[in-house]
């Protein structure tokens, strides 16, 4: 019974966050089209709303080609790294009081752990694919998650410390005491690393250089059609979510708000997921791109002192206060 | 000239990332502000008098067929060589068009025909709506080209008596055009009624001048 | 200094080569012979300031007459920006069936590929040119298009268009219409 | 399936197969080519000077987006090959090789003269109409086509999407 | 293109220890059908070999079988970001030849078009080139601006890109009293939509990292590798065919020529901005200086030449005949060549014209800057990386139009 409930949970959850996804690309679209003084979408369905569900039809009955040269058993599995690791980051999050599927201790380490583990998805993709183009997204993709991966890493010890716990749900309420109850201002240095370290491990713009359309043709997804194409779409997206969801838990005091909501608890937390998603997008529609090498320069040569500064100055306020 | 380069970022600049925010005030600004698209099957672009579209022959309100003469001057311009006309003497030894086609698939609408035909019988309409599935419907005999002519007639709203500014061009005295091309026109189509550059305009003239630019506006 | 004084200087150092100076609607022009064509170049290029290679080209004189006119000749067009003056050199190519001449790559880099062009279309070839490979028509294109025996349509397919018409014509059985037809009428039967 | 993608594999260039589905759903047949024809993604392949006007009906004027179309650099993940400008003959080949990278359904729009006919340049190096070599399915005329004509285009596309039947992939 | 299909394994392969990699000519950042060899160590690029070619129409073949009229179609497929800019430029270069006289309103409106041409040019490098390095918002601003210009390209002489707008001796349209009204107020408006792109890009950290000092080009170099243009005056050299050889009524107006010093690419970007605010001004000018009088000149020729010299017909012996008059027994066709440059947006486009006396050019030379600077990419592409040699096709500004002919 217990089983069928967590099974039933997981449904639920997976249901809600894929349409999410979908719609997330028609919110991008749209946004993005606006603030390009244009419309976006607007013919399929009512002003568009059906445009997501289109795509996937599409998608899945697309051809699905696999390259002659490629080495077909990664090929096929590439794919299905980046989504399940994508899903599985998912099962620690907790949305709101109580929301969580797997309430684990670790839970911080754990969506560490699985976007890492993302990365080789990316890369077996760029491999296996067995063409240049992929092969040098691959690549790139391999040095910037793993550059970032310190960094974003170390900017959250900042949060650890000040809350003394990895488990996601603790770290929610240990924010009650700070500033406006949430870890963004005793923390602003360790959020700025965090956010740039989120944009370069979601590859968005200004770190898109993985899949950077006017360099790469569409980076280590060159050769993907069809529904593997879409998967590692959604993983993108669900990625995107994943770690809007760990910024909102760790700087932005999760599901607490002004006021609680009856009936809905996680509605603050999915409000500041929303709000980091548009901050995603905005930036998308106003910055350039980075040079690979002046990416690695920041993450090493910026990032990581300043996450460093960061823990230093969070270890001094630990000791005296 | 020397480039003006605009000053370098301090360091206040620097770590709030000053020209950042600036750049996401504009785009935040522009999500609120009305887009500018037109949605196209709905709101048709805005077309001009004179615009190399679709090819026609018009349609001479007397005899109802067409005013060409056969003179072969469109086919000896056509750069792309699309035109293709074949004349017959008749039985009073007058040249009389048998055939006129025009592959509109290989034109360059370069207006080349309109302009050098001597009595305005061929027209490229405002129409560019026409795609099609096949080479073969886009090969206009001399019927398809006069239902052109009918179509766009209809579709535009334009009279018979409509003047296109390839018939007649606008600037151009009007001694130096034949006898049949001297139609009436708008008055700043004529010499007469041109633009002037507005330092170089009378005192009167520009009175009138503000006048004719508040009707255009 | 003018475009006439230049020419006359250029004169007064290579007499020989200098067939004749010509003035057409404004413009000068010398026409050389092609022995000393890189001399004269670096002799303009460092005397006269004539440091912007406007053009290089050549012309098929097939089927045109002239006093000095070889079958094929070379256009340099040069001109000083500082002095604000130009000149243009015609070196007439000697040879007819295998025409050659010097290039001015070591001059400006920049002749590189307009000689490459030249060579392409028309089929002058410049010694010591450092990539002297067809540019603009594919490798293994038949003739060179510029030369007036070649006619507007080319003389022979290139191989490789045959190539793809014959591929285009064994793949078009696996098309979405073709395929289509075919089972209807299978069905029919 | 198994099959398919040994059949896929094997054929080198044009990767292509098209199961001869004959058993029709009808509904299902309208709902695939309702979101065929909802999201029509070109390939980003401009030749000449009609890839000018293809880059205006993408921009705010016109928005593709708003019929679903976006441009897509890989030819893997397009529908559409829109042949915007002159076919040249050394380009032939590539164009091709473009066409064939896609996944079924594929489908091409000739945009322009040169493109439906070759246009002015009836020379030597020009390939006299994209249907010497390609499948087209819809020919806009114009030297270039009006953005808008491209949108018509397209949407006469869509009407010819919408009449498929049985055009399905490998999952039928 | 994606060269699946065709690949080895793309590991080291014996002792060579480069990676080799065909950009293009299918690639979103070629800009159009550029192929560049790229020769590969981890992301430098060790050599660079561009290839063109593959939008070879056989311009200079065509134009020899055609008569000088007919041949202004074919100029405004070279370059079809300008095409004005191309016909006022084949104009001029073929009345030089022809020996035909303009009239003074002719002037003015070639360089009004003209004007407008490198505006379109310019906003479409700007919209490319930001869009090559990342910023795709600018790439929708500037055509917003671009859209305005196009349709008065389309009101003026009814097409938008291929405009076959001038003719020998003249022009085919006047402006209206409406055309010149929306041109004001767009010359109005036009500086702050400048000021709006420079907002997103001019002083961005990310865009100075990818432009400041790259690809710097001193002057020697600029000149010894033929450059034109902004990529020319970038690095300071001052040669603008417009002030240099005047043509039209360039030497009326007043203007200056920006130029840069340190040559990179972000140099030959402040460039093209400041130019098209000086066009800017041009057009004001225009709209201030526009004189009175006929579009054409006294001794234009019809469309339809003879082709071989004819004596002076009065225009109103045979009304059949249309336009044809005063082709007078001077010899037009005279033999003879003439070279005649333009300032086009990409640079110095010039015509080089062989007559044998008769209606069609026996030879016609097509010096297309974007040819050279496509050269000069096999130079200025070694040892930079592979988004920076994006970014330098960005800033050479190549059409492949213009460049394959």
């Amino acid at each position: 019974m217990q089983i069928l409930i967590i099974l039933l949970q997981i449904v639920i959850l997976l249901a809600i966050v894929l349409l999410h996804v979908a719609y997330t690309t028609y919110f991008e679209r749209k946004v993005i089209g606006h603030m390009q003084v244009r419309l976006g979408p607007m013919t399929v369905g009512w002003h568009g709303l059906l445009q997501p569900i289109a795509d996937g039809i599409k998608s899945f009955f697309k051809e699905d080609i696999i390259p002659e040269q490629a080495d077909k058993p990664l090929f096929l599995l590439a794919p299905v790294i980046c989504l399940v690791t994508m899903l599985a980051s998912l099962a620690v999050l907790p949305f709101a009081k109580g929301w969580v599927l797997a309430d684990i201790n670790i839970g911080l380490l754990f969506i560490f752990a699985m976007s890492s583990l993302a990365s080789y998805g990316i890369i077996l993709a760029g491999w296996a694919s067995n063409s240049k183009y992929t092969f040098l997204g691959g690549m790139r993709s391999m040095a910037q998650v793993i550059s970032y991966e310190i960094p974003m890493g170390m900017s959250l010890i900042g949060v650890m410390m000040l809350s003394g716990s990895l488990n996601l749900t603790e770290i929610v309420n240990s924010q009650g005491g700070s500033l406006f109850s949430i870890y963004l201002f005793p923390q602003i240095i360790g959020f700025f690393v965090f956010f740039v370290a989120m944009l370069a491990e979601t590859n968005r713009v200004p770190f898109d250089l993985p899949e950077a359309e006017t360099e790469l043709v569409s980076g280590y997804i060159t050769e993907y059609s069809g529904m593997r194409y879409a998967m590692f779409f959604m993983a993108e997206y669900i990625g995107m979510m994943v770690m809007a969801s760990i910024g909102t838990v760790c700087f932005l005091g999760g599901w607490n708000g002004p006021f609680p909501i009856p009936f809905f608890p996680p509605f603050w937390f999915i409000l500041k997921v929303y709000g980091f998603l548009f901050l995603f997008i905005w930036i998308r529609a106003t910055l350039p791109r980075y040079r690979y090498d002046q990416l690695m320069e920041l993450g090493w040569k910026l990032l990581i002192p300043l996450a460093l500064l960061n823990i230093f100055l969070t270890g001094l306020f630990k000791a005296f206060f | 000239m020397n480039v003006q380069y605009k000053p370098k970022r301090n360091l206040l600049g620097t770590i709030f990332q000053v020209e950042i925010l600036q750049g996401m005030a504009l785009t935040l600004r522009k999500l609120f502000s009305p887009p500018i698209t037109r949605q196209y099957p709905e709101e048709k672009p805005p077309m001009y008098p004179g615009f190399r579209g679709q090819h026609a022959l018009v349609r001479d309100p007397l005899t109802q067929e067409s005013k060409c003469i056969g003179c072969m001057r469109c086919a000896t311009i056509c750069p792309s060589r699309c035109i293709h006309i074949r004349c017959e003497k008749d039985t009073r030894g007058k040249e009389v068009l048998q055939s006129y086609s025009i592959e509109a698939l290989r034109c360059v609408f370069c207006g080349f025909c309109v302009e050098v035909c001597p009595v305005g019988a061929i027209t490229m309409t405002e129409v560019f709506e026409y795609a099609s599935y096949d080479r073969e419907s886009l090969y206009f005999n001399k019927d398809a080209l006069l239902k052109n002519w009918d179509k766009f007639l209809d579709e535009s709203g334009h009279g018979e008596d409509y003047v296109n500014p390839f018939w007649r061009p606008r600037g151009l005295p009007e001694a130096e055009l034949p006898a049949a091309q001297r139609m009436k026109v708008p008055e700043d189509w004529t010499i007469a009624g041109q633009f002037i550059g507005t330092n170089l305009r009378s005192p009167k003239q520009k009175i009138t001048d503000t006048h004719t630019e508040e009707d255009h506006a | 200094m003018e475009s006439i004084r230049i020419a006359e200087d250029l004169e007064k150092h290579f007499p020989d080569s200098i067939l004749e100076i010509q003035v057409h609607r404004g413009q000068f022009s010398a026409i050389v012979a092609q022995e000393f064509i890189l001399e004269m170049c670096q002799f303009l290029k460092e005397k006269h300031k004539m440091n912007h290679l406007n053009c290089l080209t050549g012309v098929d004189n097939l089927t045109r007459k002239g006093k000095h006119f070889e079958r094929f000749e070379v256009i340099y067009q040069l001109y000083s920006i500082e002095h604000r003056v130009g000149l243009r050199l015609k070196a007439q190519v000697k040879d007819s069936d295998n025409p050659c001449i010097d290039s001015i790559t070591s001059l400006w880099t920049g002749a590189d590929w307009l000689e490459r062009e030249a060579f392409d279309l028309l089929g002058i070839s410049f010694n010591n040119h450092p990539n002297l490979k067809r540019v603009l028509t594919p490798d293994d294109w038949e003739g060179h298009p510029l030369q007036k025996t070649y006619k507007l349509k080319g003389n022979t397919e290139w191989s490789g268009f045959t190539d793809l018409k014959e591929k285009f014509k064994q793949l078009s059985q696996f098309d979405f219409q073709n395929t289509h037809v075919q089972e209807g009428t299978q069905a029919n039967d | 399936m198994g099959k398919i993608n040994e059949d896929l594999v094997h054929i080198t260039d044009g990767i292509k197969y098209i199961p001869g589905a004959s058993a029709l759903v009808a509904p299902l047949n309208k709902v695939i080519n309702w979101g065929r024809a909802g999201s029509i993604w070109p390939a980003t392949f401009g030749l000449a000077c009609c890839a000018i006007e293809m880059m205006v009906a993408g921009s705010a004027t016109n928005d593709l987006d708003r019929f679903g179309i976006i441009f897509r650099a890989s030819p893997r993940q397009a529908d559409c090959l829109i042949l915007a400008g002159t076919i040249t003959k050394k380009m032939a080949p590539v164009v091709r090789r473009v066409y064939d990278q896609m996944p079924e359904p594929r489908y091409v729009l000739a945009m322009g003269s040169c493109a439906c006919t070759g246009g002015v340049f009836d020379t030597y190096s020009v390939v006299q109409g994209a249907n010497e070599f390609l499948p087209v399915d819809v020919y806009i005329p114009g030297c270039p086509p009006r953005p808008e004509a491209l949108l018509e285009g397209l949407m006469k596309l869509q009407e010819k999407i919408m009449q498929e039947q049985g055009r399905w992939s490998q999952f039928a | 293109m994606t060269e699946t299909t065709t690949l080895s394994v793309p590991v080291t392969q014996g002792d060579e220890d480069k990676y080799k990699l065909r950009m293009g000519p299918q690639h979103p950042a070629t800009h159009g059908v550029l192929r560049v060899d790229l020769e590969l160590d981890g992301e430098t690029i060790l050599d660079c070999y561009p290839q063109v070619g593959y939008l070879h129409r056989g311009f200079e073949k065509l134009a020899e079988n055609r008569t000088y009229a007919q041949n202004l179609v074919l100029t405004d497929r070279l370059d079809y970001m300008a095409a004005m800019a191309n016909n006022v430029g084949y104009c001029e270069a073929v009345e030089k030849l022809l020996d035909i006289n303009v009239s003074e309103r002719a002037k003015f409106l070639r360089v009004m078009v003209c004007e407008m041409a490198r505006l379109t040019s310019h906003l479409l490098w700007l919209a490319t080139h930001a869009l090559d390095i990342g910023a795709m918002t600018v790439f929708l601003y500037a055509f917003r601006e671009r859209e305005t210009l196009m349709e008065l390209f389309a009101e003026l002489c009814g097409s938008r890109l291929t405009n076959t707008y001038t003719r020998l001796g003249g022009v085919r349209q006047d402006v209206t009293h409406e055309i010149m009204m929306k041109l004001d107020r767009f010359v109005n408006e036009f500086p702050a939509c400048i000021a709006e792109y420079e907002t997103l890009i001019d002083t961005n950290r990310i865009w100075l990292k990818r432009t400041v000092g790259i690809a710097p080009v001193s002057a020697e170099m600029g000149l010894d590798l033929c450059l034109t243009g902004a990529s020319l005056r970038g690095s300071g050299v001052d040669y603008d065919v417009r002030k240099h050889m005047p043509y039209a009524a360039y030497d009326q107006l007043d203007f200056e020529v920006p130029l840069g010093e340190t040559g990179d690419i972000y140099a030959r970007y402040r460039i093209r901005m400041e130019e098209m605010l000086q066009s800017n001004i041009i057009l004001r000018q225009c709209i201030e200086k526009m004189p009175p009088g006929s579009i054409v000149g006294d001794d234009a020729p019809d469309l339809i030449m003879p082709t071989i010299p004819q004596k002076k017909v009065t225009p109103d012996t045979s009304a059949h005949q249309g336009l044809i008059k005063l082709i007078d027994d001077r010899n037009v066709y005279m033999e003879g060549d003439v070279y005649v440059a333009t300032e086009v947006p990409k640079g110095e486009l010039g015509f080089y014209f062989v007559s044998d006396s008769k209606g069609k050019p026996y030879r016609m030379h097509i010096r297309s800057p974007s040819f050279i600077h496509i050269g000069a990419l096999q130079t200025l592409g070694k040892g930079v990386m592979v988004a920076d040699l994006i970014a330098i096709i960005g800033t050479l500004d190549v059409v492949l139009g213009e460049c394959d002919r």
